[in-house]
């Protein structure tokens, strides 16, 4: 039951990504656009270029669809609404993100095409930039809250959410979270306009519609985490806390796509750049900052 | 227990699958896949074993590894796409020697050890985690020290090695 | 009803399917969204969503009559466009080889927002129909062309024996734009010769159905693959590296005659006179006088080719696919075990050593890969090719296929045009500047006549060109911004270019609010200035004009001395760095400086044909068109332009191209090349 | 939940992810199949037939940002059990992690006093 009803909440929330993303890119707010658009995809054809790695083509938005389902799956919406309260919660999540790596790398290879092959390794080196952004800062909160578990995580945020407490783990987790989820202007491996699609050149039809909605289940799921890390989770006044959950959650992703638009889309040289000559010595200073708090404020 | 030994059976089959599809492909990419999966599958193994920390990262850390494997391979390999088909092994004999050697060593040592009594429950997955970090800061602290000290090093050989290429002094 | 329906009949499903495609229509515009924006289109506004790749986009737009070669790519792109998928043709003429147009109308944004209305209506109602019609054209077809493996000049449509050396041809699939051979059957080249040592008798199979065998080349009955000799798919192991090396070692291998001795790779003291394996590490040895020759790859080519010659002389039994394969089997024990682990890691060096470098010494392969003519973010027509080595750009070629200027001008030889078929020809010539280029005309016209210009017309036609540059601006910094993901901007850009076409100065003088909350908008997006610095450098010089020249410092400008732009307050806009964002920089000061202009000139009006009447003389002007000064030289005799010769900024862009983008990332490269605004229609070839 | 029943969910979750997709592809197949057409096939280059293979050896410039990557997320597997026993350990932990962290900061600022940090 519960599964049942966090898997519609996940994908209730991709619907409502979706017509965020179409908000930001079109400017236009269509509340029945992603339903249309599913229809129009699954009506299309959808080709396999020719000689290519097949099996990687057709796998890569299976397993970034199974990857972003299997990280929200141990995210809470509210106390007990939870799919699986693992032990070792934010752990899990970093395991199934690291996923949406292998899939993008499968389908830049797959088809055997240049804009596509370019997309994917460049989402490779995206990984090796933003990676470290996403584990150090879920350690300073592993740290506070002494527990690995998403729900212990929510619970130890009852008096000052993690916002506050880590206000600089939260900036980066965020960026990398952004840069996870190859939202604008992190969105090197697709690219509209420079690489002409990237790895999503060579999808159409009902592979492309796995493709987007595992895109827009992943966006959730990154913006879940951040709710349940930094936002405190479902805590807050007067409405139920699966409400609060959503509306953390999706004004997460709103912020996102807000910032994505009003960004030039990174290089990639600066992107890394920014992420070891800054962003790991920051990371590691948080750790030492959320360190002495938890020491001197018991 | 039965569901356990199924799937502990299933994955380990899985892996060896994989394993196996390492060497059966001529694309470098599938064959670095290939290997990613079978580490998954162990991970899964682990998980089956209710060693929840081990598997989990087991998972986590191959997906990028062996990720950053694939673009080595492809970086150095001929023909990383296989499309001459090339035969990927040779010096078979000498290989499936040593690999029979070895898979004995490794069997024997696992039948041979005296494992000590078996414990009827493991512990709570959450207590594991804790335990490891209290083995870490107290028994062995200076392992874990010692593995800071070994990654180091592997860091500036690693470096010294790629910047050694970027003079072009010896491009191998 | 649509040419590029699916094949079937109705159903319950389809009907829903097909009503939502309606609603969701993807397009991709040909020749690019800066000619429909100059044509006063706006797509966007339309309804119609832009496609990144063809097969997202459910809709091809074409805008504008197309040169053949730019008709040639759409049908590509139109080809890869997956079904159902339409043509909408706006103010188009020949379409060939594309199919004909599911909806036409004119160039006109009502007719536009019609001809979408009546597009829907066509996909709700036919995007699946029974009798659905294939669709191919010559420039998707690949012909099979036979060369000698020896002497690549020898090309023949037919098979056939080489007339030099008499060796067999052996078959290549090409296509137009040539080169396109794919390596498995460059790899054949080398064993095919083999082959024909052997005996001259070689077979021809299918790389996806083995069964299929013919002892000629052709194609496959099955499915249309062209035919490649059996041996190559065996020998496959080599390509394409190891290709050209084993093609030269082959010969050396026949003419030692089989009396080289056996060493091994790692010990070379170890010498036999048999083939074996190595005392000391168990290597397979390999024949000493390959090794000595410094390419022992090449060598265990050729001996794995002779050694297993015996069993692969092509059979025609019908148990030939067992045949093969066993002879395949064989070679994996045997010698073929040596030479795969020998090219994997005993002798990279030896064989890397033909591949390129990068500046960082590592041995990679380059590949060629097109951004263009049709490339979303970059101008249409450019037809752009760089070799790619990974990410970054290791060359680049750069062409204008859609070129006009060239014949635009020639045309006026011989008898001579009349000056007014002239100067339309020539503002039709660039759909990106026609103002520009008609005025162009004009003022070289008058010059020749030595009819003196009314200053009041002077005036007007300054703001016309000035209205031209603002759109054109606009349209350039909407591509420009799209392609660094700045939706939110580039959207209003667009609108903003579409409307300016026609518009008279109290229109504008209404746009300019908008233009410069834009203009202040762009200033002030975070890290743009981050993101642009240092990509594209050009150093000015006497050759680069316009914009890209006042980036680089240098007021390159016709309008300056002019006395009516004087008279309007015109001051030229530089900037010192020359890189892409002094060209943002000096692009969005000209804009402003532009709607200024457009104000104080009051009047704006480019129309009006040159009356010089019967005179003749020659004539030369200048005209600082968006992209920077034309210039055109004109000989009039009796009111006829018998010669004319045109030097345009976008000529001196092209040839910078390669120099620019060599060594960047990917990106930066294509930000650098649009950072230009290059128009390939007034390139002179 | 047991942890064996919790490890079934998930691994069902991934079964069931992949089964809907393959739905959604039956639903799709439903509607049509595909036609193959002259061109259709070959990746999409800009408007060029471009049926070239890409899969050569492939230049990733980020390759000494790729090294330092694998020492760093080598060290991550420390750093949770660590940080979950933190506070209980307290000033030891702080000074470990310290000594551990400030080891692997060296290696960092190796690798970038010798330019791994940069597109090479």
């Amino acid at each position: 039951m519960t599964t049942v009803a966090v898997l519609a909440a996940l994908l209730a929330g991709a619907y409502a990504v979706a017509v965020l993303e179409a908000w930001a890119r079109t400017g236009r707010m269509r509340p029945g656009g992603p339903l249309f658009a599913a229809a129009a995809l699954i009506g299309r054809e959808s080709f396999v270029p020719r000689k290519p790695d097949r099996l990687f083509f057709e796998a890569a938005p299976v397993l970034l669809l199974v990857a972003a389902v299997l990280a929200a799956a141990v995210l809470p919406w509210a106390p007990g609404l939870v799919i699986v309260d693992l032990a070792t919660g934010a752990l899990f999540v970093n395991a199934a993100f690291a996923y949406v790596l292998v899939a993008l790398i499968m389908a830049g290879w797959g088809p055997d095409g240049a804009y596509a092959m370019v997309g994917g390794w460049r989402f490779l080196g995206q990984l090796i930039g933003y990676s470290m952004l996403i584990v150090m800062p879920i350690t300073a909160v592993a740290m506070r809250a002494e527990s690995l578990v998403t729900t212990v995580i929510v619970d130890s945020q009852a008096g000052v959410w993690n916002i506050v407490y880590q206000p600089l783990g939260f900036v980066l987790f965020f960026i990398a979270a952004m840069a996870l989820a190859f939202l604008p202007p992190f969105d090197l491996p697709t690219a509209p306009g420079e690489l002409a699609g990237g790895v999503e050149a060579e999808y159409a039809g009902r592979r492309l519609a796995v493709l987007r909605l595992a895109r827009a289940l992943l966006v959730v799921a990154v913006a879940l985490a951040t709710t349940v890390f930094y936002l405190g989770g479902w805590r807050g006044p007067w409405l139920p806390p699966w409400a609060w959950t959503g509306l953390k959650t999706l004004a997460v992703a709103a912020a996102m796509f807000a910032l994505g638009g009003r960004l030039p889309r990174v290089r990639e040289a600066h992107f890394l750049a920014w992420c070891w000559k800054l962003g790991i010595p920051l990371a590691l200073l948080n750790i030492f900052v959320v360190g002495l708090l938890v020491l001197a404020v018991p | 227990m039965h569901a356990q030994t199924f799937f502990i059976a299933f994955f380990g089959l899985a892996a060896v699958w994989f394993g196996v599809a390492v060497f059966r492909t001529s694309s470098m990419v599938r064959s670095a896949l290939a290997l990613l999966f079978s580490q998954t599958a162990i991970g899964a193994m682990f998980l089956a074993m209710q060693t929840e920390f081990l598997g989990v990262l087991q998972i986590m850390m191959m997906a990028t590894e062996m990720s950053i494997m694939a673009i080595f391979m492809v970086m150095y390999m001929m023909d990383p796409g296989g499309l001459g088909a090339m035969e990927m092994t040779h010096q078979k004999r000498f290989s499936i020697a040593a690999g029979a050697i070895g898979g004995g060593a490794a069997l024997a040592v696992a039948v041979l050890t005296p494992w000590g009594p078996v414990v009827a429950q493991a512990p709570a997955a959450a207590q594991q985690t804790r335990a490891l970090g209290l083995e870490l800061l107290g028994r062995s602290m200076l392992v874990f020290e010692t593995a800071g000290v070994t990654i180091l090093t592997a860091m500036i050989a690693a470096t010294a090695v790629a910047v050694r290429r970027r003079e072009g002094k010896a491009a191998r | 009803m649509i040419h590029g329906a699916r094949r079937g009949a109705w159903s319950g499903l389809r009907r829903l399917t097909a009503r939502a495609q309606a609603q969701m229509l993807a397009a991709i515009v040909v020749p690019g969204p800066e000619v429909a924006a100059a044509l006063g289109l706006d797509l966007a506004g339309a309804g119609l969503l832009p496609a990144a790749s063809p097969r997202h986009a459910s809709v091809l737009v074409v805008a504008g009559a197309l040169p053949a070669q730019l008709r040639e790519a759409a049908a590509v792109l139109y080809a890869q466009m997956m079904r159902p998928r339409a043509v909408m043709a706006l103010g188009a003429g020949t379409l060939a080889p594309l199919p004909g147009a599911d909806v036409v109308a004119e160039l006109s944004q009502p007719a536009l927002l019609d001809a979408v209305r009546r597009l829907r209506r066509a996909i709700a109602g036919g995007a699946f129909r029974r009798d659905a019609a294939g669709f191919d054209a010559p420039v998707l077809r690949s012909r099979t062309e036979y060369v000698c493996p020896m002497h690549p000049e020898v090309v023949r449509d037919e098979p056939g024996s080489c007339p030099k050396c008499g060796m067999t041809l052996v078959p290549r699939e090409a296509q137009d734009e040539g080169g396109h051979a794919p390596d498995a059957v460059d790899a054949s080249t080398g064993m095919e010769m083999e082959a024909g040592r052997g005996g001259g008798e070689s077979a021809y199979t299918c790389p996806m159905h083995p069964e299929v065998v013919r002892d000629e080349p052709g194609s496959c009955p099955k499915c249309g693959m062209t035919l490649v000799p059996r041996e190559a798919q065996d020998e496959g192991g080599h390509a394409p590296d190891a290709v050209d090396a084993s093609t030269g070692m082959e010969m050396e291998a026949g003419r030692g005659g089989g009396e080289s001795a056996y060493t091994c790779p790692m010990h070379p003291e170890v010498v036999r006179d048999e083939p074996g394996s190595c005392p000391k590490c168990g290597m397979t040895l390999v024949p000493r006088a390959a090794a000595a020759k410094d390419a022992p790859e090449a060598g265990h080519a050729a001996d794995a080719a002779s050694e297993a010659a015996g069993g692969r002389h092509a059979p025609m039994d019908p148990s030939g696919a067992e045949h093969s394969a066993a002879a395949h089997t064989g070679m994996d024990h045997g010698a073929m075990d040596h030479v795969a682990g020998h090219s994997t890691f005993m002798s990279m060096v030896a064989v890397t050593r033909d591949l390129p470098r990068s500046p960082d010494g590592l041995p990679m392969d380059w590949i060629e890969v097109p951004f263009g003519p049709l490339f979303p973010g970059l101008p249409g027509g450019l037809s752009l090719v760089l070799t790619l080595d990974g990410d970054t750009v290791a060359g680049a070629a750069a062409q204008a296929p859609v070129a006009a200027a060239a014949a635009a001008v020639a045309d006026a030889g011989g008898r001579g045009l009349p000056a007014a078929e002239f100067a339309r020809r020539l503002g039709a010539m660039d759909p990106l500047a026609p103002v520009a280029y008609r005025l162009l005309a004009r003022r070289a016209l008058e010059c020749a006549a030595g009819v003196e210009p009314d200053s009041r017309g002077a005036r007007a036609r300054a703001g016309a060109a000035e209205r031209e540059r603002l759109a054109s601006h606009l349209a350039w910094l909407a591509v420009f911004l799209g392609r660094l993901g700045l939706e939110v901007h580039a959207r209003r850009s667009w609108g903003l270019a579409a409307s300016m076409r026609g518009a008279d100065a109290a229109r504008i003088a209404g746009l300019a609010a908008a233009v410069r909350v834009l203009v202040r908008g762009v200033r002030r997006t975070p890290l743009l200035e981050t993101r642009l610095a240092g990509i594209g450098r050009l150093a000015a010089d006497g050759r680069l004009r316009g914009p890209v020249a006042r980036a680089a410092g240098v007021a390159a400008d016709g309008r300056v001395g002019d006395p009516v732009y004087g008279a309007l307050g015109f001051e030229p806009v530089t900037r010192p760095d020359g890189d892409a964002r002094a060209r943002l920089a000096v692009r969005l000061d000209e804009i402003e400086q532009s709607l200024r202009l457009v104000r104080a000139a009051g009047v704006l009006d480019d129309s009006g044909v040159p009356g010089i009447g019967a005179a003749s003389g020659t004539g030369e002007a200048l005209v600082e068109t968006p992209r920077g000064g034309a210039r055109l030289a004109v000989s009039v005799e009796r009111g006829r332009v018998t010669a004319a010769r045109l030097d345009t900024p976008s000529t001196v862009l092209l040839e910078r191209i390669g120099s620019l983008v060599a060594q960047c990332e990917l990106g930066d490269a294509l930000t650098a090349v649009a950072s230009l605004d290059l128009s390939p229609w007034e390139v002179v070839a | 939940m047991s942890t064996l029943a919790q490890y079934a969910l998930l691994l069902g979750l991934a079964v069931g992810s992949a089964g809907a997709a393959l739905a959604l592809y039956g639903l799709a197949r439903a509607v049509g199949r595909e036609r193959r057409e002259p061109g259709k096939d070959v990746p999409a280059t800009a408007g060029r037939l471009s049926p070239k293979p890409v899969w050569v050896r492939y230049h990733a410039r980020y390759y000494g940002y790729a090294l330092l990557f694998l020492a760093f997320d080598m060290e991550m597997a420390f750093m949770y059990p660590w940080a979950v026993v933190y506070r209980h350990e307290g000033l030891v932990a702080l000074l470990d992690m310290g000594v551990f962290l400030a080891i692997l900061f060296l290696g960092l600022l190796y690798g970038w006093s010798r330019g791994a940090l940069r597109r090479q």
